[in-house]
């Protein structure tokens, strides 16, 4: 047995945890309340250290006073407990989500629109092996086939309705592919934690 | 006296060529060369700049045979270069002759990226042809999604067991456009609460969306005339710790109770802990995400899932607003373009006409 | 309550109090399952084993956090086993701020253990000598560039504060020249930026270990060559170990392998589970159009 | 204008997003690297209220000794005890910051991370049953593909391994692909709606 004070901590908090899987209990309930404490202690300190620090304070400190934009931004916020300029608030809300919106357009256009059409298309090189162009009309048609059943502004009836059908069955072979394959990366997760249970901990194995 | 032949039998690489690097932000020089004749020989290319007017060569860098490009991602824009390129083979060195004069400048529009500005122009267009003509009152089909017809229901449900109703606007921050999509979903959910007087319990990762969600609601129940309902205890942040706020969330579902589970946005590895616990206690889930790693264990987990799309299709649906119905259209819209492009471009393709490069974003 | 409706409706703690037992049992109950190797670890394998004897260094880049570690930490043992045991210097370096720790680890369990075993100074693993560590940098592409010139100027010292020219394996590793592979073992995408920076700028052959989430993602690189070799996930490192042991290398059973048997019940004991609903269901259902 | 200057600044950042990502020019480079600085301390700024708000709703919780509320004290002083180590002995490696985070949030997330082993067992036995066509697909390709992984795949046949890649490689490969074509529409279609001011619910519906 290990006499690391911070081994036992580690493995009573994991057995906590664990605990949960019998039900709900106050071993459970005090890990799960001293996650979040912890958890936004780290962050706390961390912002202040990786985020208001350099990216406010030092360079407001040099004297670029661009940066009183952000500052006073970030006080909007609490315009919302003076009750009569409440609505400043939604200035910084405007920023933040412009800003998310803006930048994923051209990303999305990129990564899951051009590359995916790359991927997709069948050229001549696709046959240089014939399985494989086979296969890469199978994903071809698979793929015209999920298209059609997103399609929103037409009932799936006539010939939409066997190929959104089609559409559905691959993307269900798809969801079950993607469980079973996962089952296999997930079972190592446990498999580390009864690991340093057995091991760091109790020292059963090595 | 064989080893100083083979010294001695080593080409130089020809035709040093440098030129300014495209669509870039300056500071930066390509240059390309002819192969020396004995590339099979030698061992590797090293790169020479001299800065002008000073002549001193310096050394900046090499690469293995079999290569004829190098890139210079350090130059001053200011300045002018001249480049030699070197075949080196064991401590002997064979120098090219010098490369024109060549000077780094930084470009106002990156012509690699032409592609996407026309998609994105031509996605605007059809967007506010759609819109227009949704204002102008023409009436547009919108096919079943069970999912969100689930959603009156499953308020519905909440409300006649007086138990609360859990939404979780995913584990993205505001810059998933998933997430931006859950707040408008958010949106339309909690004007109904509002309208039953059923609690509502948002549970947020990101401090940002905490602070659009918490205004979403309060929007939601001046809407419906009924700002004296709303509780600052319905919005909640809890952590940042992907796992801390599952395990946060758990301990919501087993002791607050609610009916009614919403999972909408962008969610990790999370999920199936958070779904799973969920349906243990029995509530009515529903689902919405475009993480497609996830989408199988809400599927499995779940009452209803929606899936990929269906997920930004929910606001339009929920809330019947033509303006927003125009914008499905614009969608469909997309999708026949990908369509048509994949059947023509394969087709053509055949015909020795290749136009993957007109994908190619750099 | 009918038999099959018992099966389809088995509480959830005995499933995971099952599940737990079939954990743990292969950490206990050893046994072994012939792995179906892989091509892409044979070839991984296959390149370690062609290295010369004390001639160019193995660079690991130990690139995992705590989380992954129960997939990538054997992929670390079993390659410093594999490289000490054929004589085959290793340089150790880190691009991900959690990582040291864990490299650390990794060494000392191997060098501990082997250095009981040895019988004499030649057989005996010394650090400076047949290992270094060179700790953590941060600017990952402008490191693993620079590195191509001189491994020092991106290391001056290495995680133990020796300075790195006073040691003499660093003395004759100047850069990637002295370098047979650089195996990079990750959860994320650096094995990319190895083949996209220092590989295409310097030659560097490039190997990789990387999570079962993340290795599909990777197959394209091992058809074109760029990877010289992958071990993927807890499965690619079990399948690394067997072969270890094939050769006679290390006698020992590595946590992989373990670990794999765990998985493999596991898998057995969910299949299985999921067959009982269904014959569940399947009877419910009949009964159900019979009344 | 309570409305019309928050939408003015949403529609300004968004489009000047959009151009800034044609233009490799530095001048283009130091506005996005600007504003993603702006990002951040905007973030740091709204975890104040966040903070705020799990104090006052543990403080409640305590105060009106609801049930459960000795927990709530776990959280607030675990949450006050980390501030101060991470402010007073620093975030060095070696600091008992680190050290607690290494020793405690570290194991909490690894378990609560390995839970998924369990609950995946759990959700598969609930829900996979062979109810219609595609329910029995899911089924199906979840098998093959938990098998032909596993080193045992190969007893039951040679060919399993094969097959379970090809699931992964073709038909999931589709079916992913094209759920993509589909979520890529769907956001881009909502980033714009925001950026044009057609989906206003954060400012509170259409009025």
């Amino acid at each position: 047995m290990n006499h690391d004070p911070w081994i036992w901590i580690g493995a009573f908090l994991t057995l906590m945890i664990f605990s949960f899987l019998y039900k709900d209990n106050p071993f459970y309930k005090f890990a799960e309340h001293l996650f979040v404490g912890v958890a936004n202690g780290y962050y706390i300190v961390f912002y202040w250290q990786n985020a208001l620090m350099p990216n406010l304070f030092e360079p407001l400190g040099a004297g670029n006073l661009v940066y009183l934009v952000p500052l006073l931004l970030g006080l909007m916020y609490f315009a919302r407990f003076i009750p009569k300029i409440g609505w400043l608030v939604r200035i910084p809300i405007g920023f933040m989500i412009g800003w998310g919106a803006g930048i994923s357009i051209p990303a999305y256009f990129q990564a899951f629109v051009l590359r995916q059409l790359q991927g997709t298309i069948i050229t001549p090189q696709s046959f240089e092996n014939t399985i494989d162009g086979v296969w890469a009309v199978v994903i071809l048609i698979g793929v015209i086939c999920t298209l059609v059943y997103f399609y929103f502004s037409k009932e799936h009836k006539g010939i939409l309705k066997p190929v959104s059908r089609l559409g559905i069955m691959f993307i269900m072979i798809g969801f079950g592919a993607s469980f079973g394959y996962t089952v296999m990366a997930r079972v190592s997760l446990l498999i580390g934690r009864i690991q340093f249970l057995l091991g760091p901990w109790l020292g059963l194995i090595d | 006296m064989a080893f100083l032949l083979l010294i001695f039998s080593i080409a130089p690489p020809t035709q040093v060529q440098a030129i300014d690097k495209p669509n870039d932000a300056g500071s930066a020089i390509i240059i390309e060369w002819g192969f020396s004749k004995d590339d099979e020989a030698i061992e590797k290319y090293v790169i020479f700049r001299s800065t002008l007017p000073d002549t001193m060569r310096v050394k900046i860098g090499s690469i293995i045979r079999g290569n004829n490009s190098f890139e210079d991602d350090n130059t001053d824009d200011k300045k002018q270069y001249i480049y030699i390129v070197a075949a080196v083979k064991d401590d002997a060195t064979f120098y090219s002759m010098p490369s024109d004069i060549v000077q780094s400048s930084p470009q106002f529009f990156n012509t690699g990226r032409t592609n996407i500005l026309v998609c994105i122009l031509v996605f605007i267009i059809l967007l506010v042809f759609f819109v227009q003509r949704a204002r102008m009152g023409k009436k547009l089909f919108v096919r079943k999604i069970p999912g969100l017809d689930a959603v009156e229901e499953a308020v519905g449900r909440a409300t006649e067991m007086g138990k609360p109703i859990l939404y979780v606007p995913g584990l993205g921050d505001i810059d998933w456009t998933a997430t931006i999509a859950s707040m408008n979903i958010l949106g339309e959910v909690a004007k109904k609460i509002a309208r039953y007087d059923t609690p509502i319990i948002v549970a947020n990762r990101w401090s940002v969306v905490y602070t659009v969600s918490k205004e979403v609601v309060r929007e939601a129940f001046i809407e419906e005339g009924r700002p004296d309902r709303f509780k600052e205890d319905y919005v909640r942040y809890l952590t940042e710790a992907q796992f801390g706020f599952a395990a946060a969330v758990n301990g919501i579902m087993l002791r607050e109770q609610p009916a009614t589970n919403f999972f909408i946005g962008r969610f990790w590895a999370e999920s199936l802990i958070m779904a799973e616990t969920g349906a243990q206690t029995g509530a009515i889930q529903i689902a919405g995400s475009d993480s497609v790693l996830q989408l199988p264990f809400f599927v499995a987990a779940c009452d209803y899932t929606l899936i990929g799309e269906e997920l930004y299709a929910a606001s339009a649906y929920l809330s019947h607003e033509p303006l927003l119905m125009g914008s499905l259209k614009a969608q469909d819209y997309g999708k026949l373009i990908v369509f048509v492009i994949l059947i023509l471009f394969t087709l053509l393709s055949f015909f020795n006409i290749d136009l993957l490069h007109l994908l190619e974003v750099q | 309550m009918k038999w099959y409706e018992a099966i389809s409706k088995i509480d959830r703690r005995i499933i995971y109090l099952l599940l737990t037992v079939f954990v743990i049992l292969p950490f206990f109950v050893p046994f072994k399952i012939r792995q179906n190797i892989m091509p892409q670890t044979q070839r991984l394998f296959d390149f370690v084993e062609s290295i010369p004897p004390d001639d160019k260094v193995v660079m690991i880049s130990f690139d995992y956090t705590p989380q992954t570690m129960p997939e990538c930490h054997p992929m670390a043992i079993a390659l410093l086993k594999h490289c000490f045991a054929r004589n085959i210097p290793v340089l150790g370096l880190s691009f991900d701020i959690q990582a040291p720790g864990l490299a650390v680890e990794a060494f000392t369990t191997v060098v501990n253990e082997l250095n009981l075993k040895a019988s004499n100074y030649d057989d005996s693993l010394f650090y400076g000598k047949d290992y270094v560590y060179l700790g953590w940098k941060s600017g990952f592409t402008a490191a693993v560039l620079d590195m191509g010139e001189s491994i020092a100027g991106v290391f001056p010292r290495d995680y133990f504060k020796h300075p790195v020219d006073s040691l003499p394996l660093m003395q004759k590793t100047k850069n990637y020249k002295d370098v047979a592979i650089a195996i990079v073992l990750s959860a994320s995408a650096y094995p990319e930026y190895w083949v996209l920076y220092p590989q295409s700028r310097y030659g560097v052959k490039v190997g990789a270990g990387l999570t079962a989430v993340m290795a599909p993602k990777y197959y394209p690189f091992l058809q074109t060559g760029q990877f010289s070799g992958m071990m993927s996930g807890m499965k690619g490192a079990a399948e690394y170990e067997h072969l270890i042991v094939e050769k006679g290398y290390t006698k020992k059973l590595g946590r992989a392998e373990t670990g794999m048997n765990s998985q493999s019940i596991v898998h057995l004991l969910i299949i299985t589970i999921i067959i009982l609903g269904n014959i569940g269901f399947f009877f419910s259902r009949r009964d159900q159009k019979q009344s | 204008m309570k409305r019309r200057i928050p939408l003015i600044i949403c529609f300004a950042i968004g489009i000047l997003m959009i151009i800034q990502f044609m233009i490799p020019h530095p001048i283009s480079r130091e506005f996005g690297s600007t504003v993603n600085k702006w990002y951040i301390v905007l973030a740091a700024f709204a975890l104040v209220l966040a903070i705020g708000n799990l104090i006052r709703h543990h403080g409640t919780k305590i105060r009106r000794k609801k049930t459960n509320w000795p927990y709530s004290i776990v959280t607030l002083t675990s949450m006050v005890a980390m501030s101060i180590i991470g402010f007073a002995g620093g975030v060095d490696p070696k600091s008992l910051y680190q050290t607690i985070y290494l020793n405690v949030l570290a194991p909490l997330g690894s378990t609560m991370f390995a839970l998924l082993a369990y609950y995946m067992a759990s959700a598969a036995y609930r829900s996979f049953r062979a109810r219609s066509l595609e329910a029995t697909l899911l089924l199906a390709a979840a098998f093959i593909v938990m098998i032909g992984f596993m080193p045992f795949g190969q007893y039951i046949s040679p060919r399993l391994p094969a097959f379970a890649e090809w699931i992964m490689k073709v038909p999931n490969m589709a079916s992913q692909r094209g759920i993509m074509f589909g979520v890529a529409f769907g956001s881009i279609a909502t980033a714009l709606k925001i950026i044009l001011g057609i989906e206003r619910s954060w400012l509170g519906g259409k009025k």
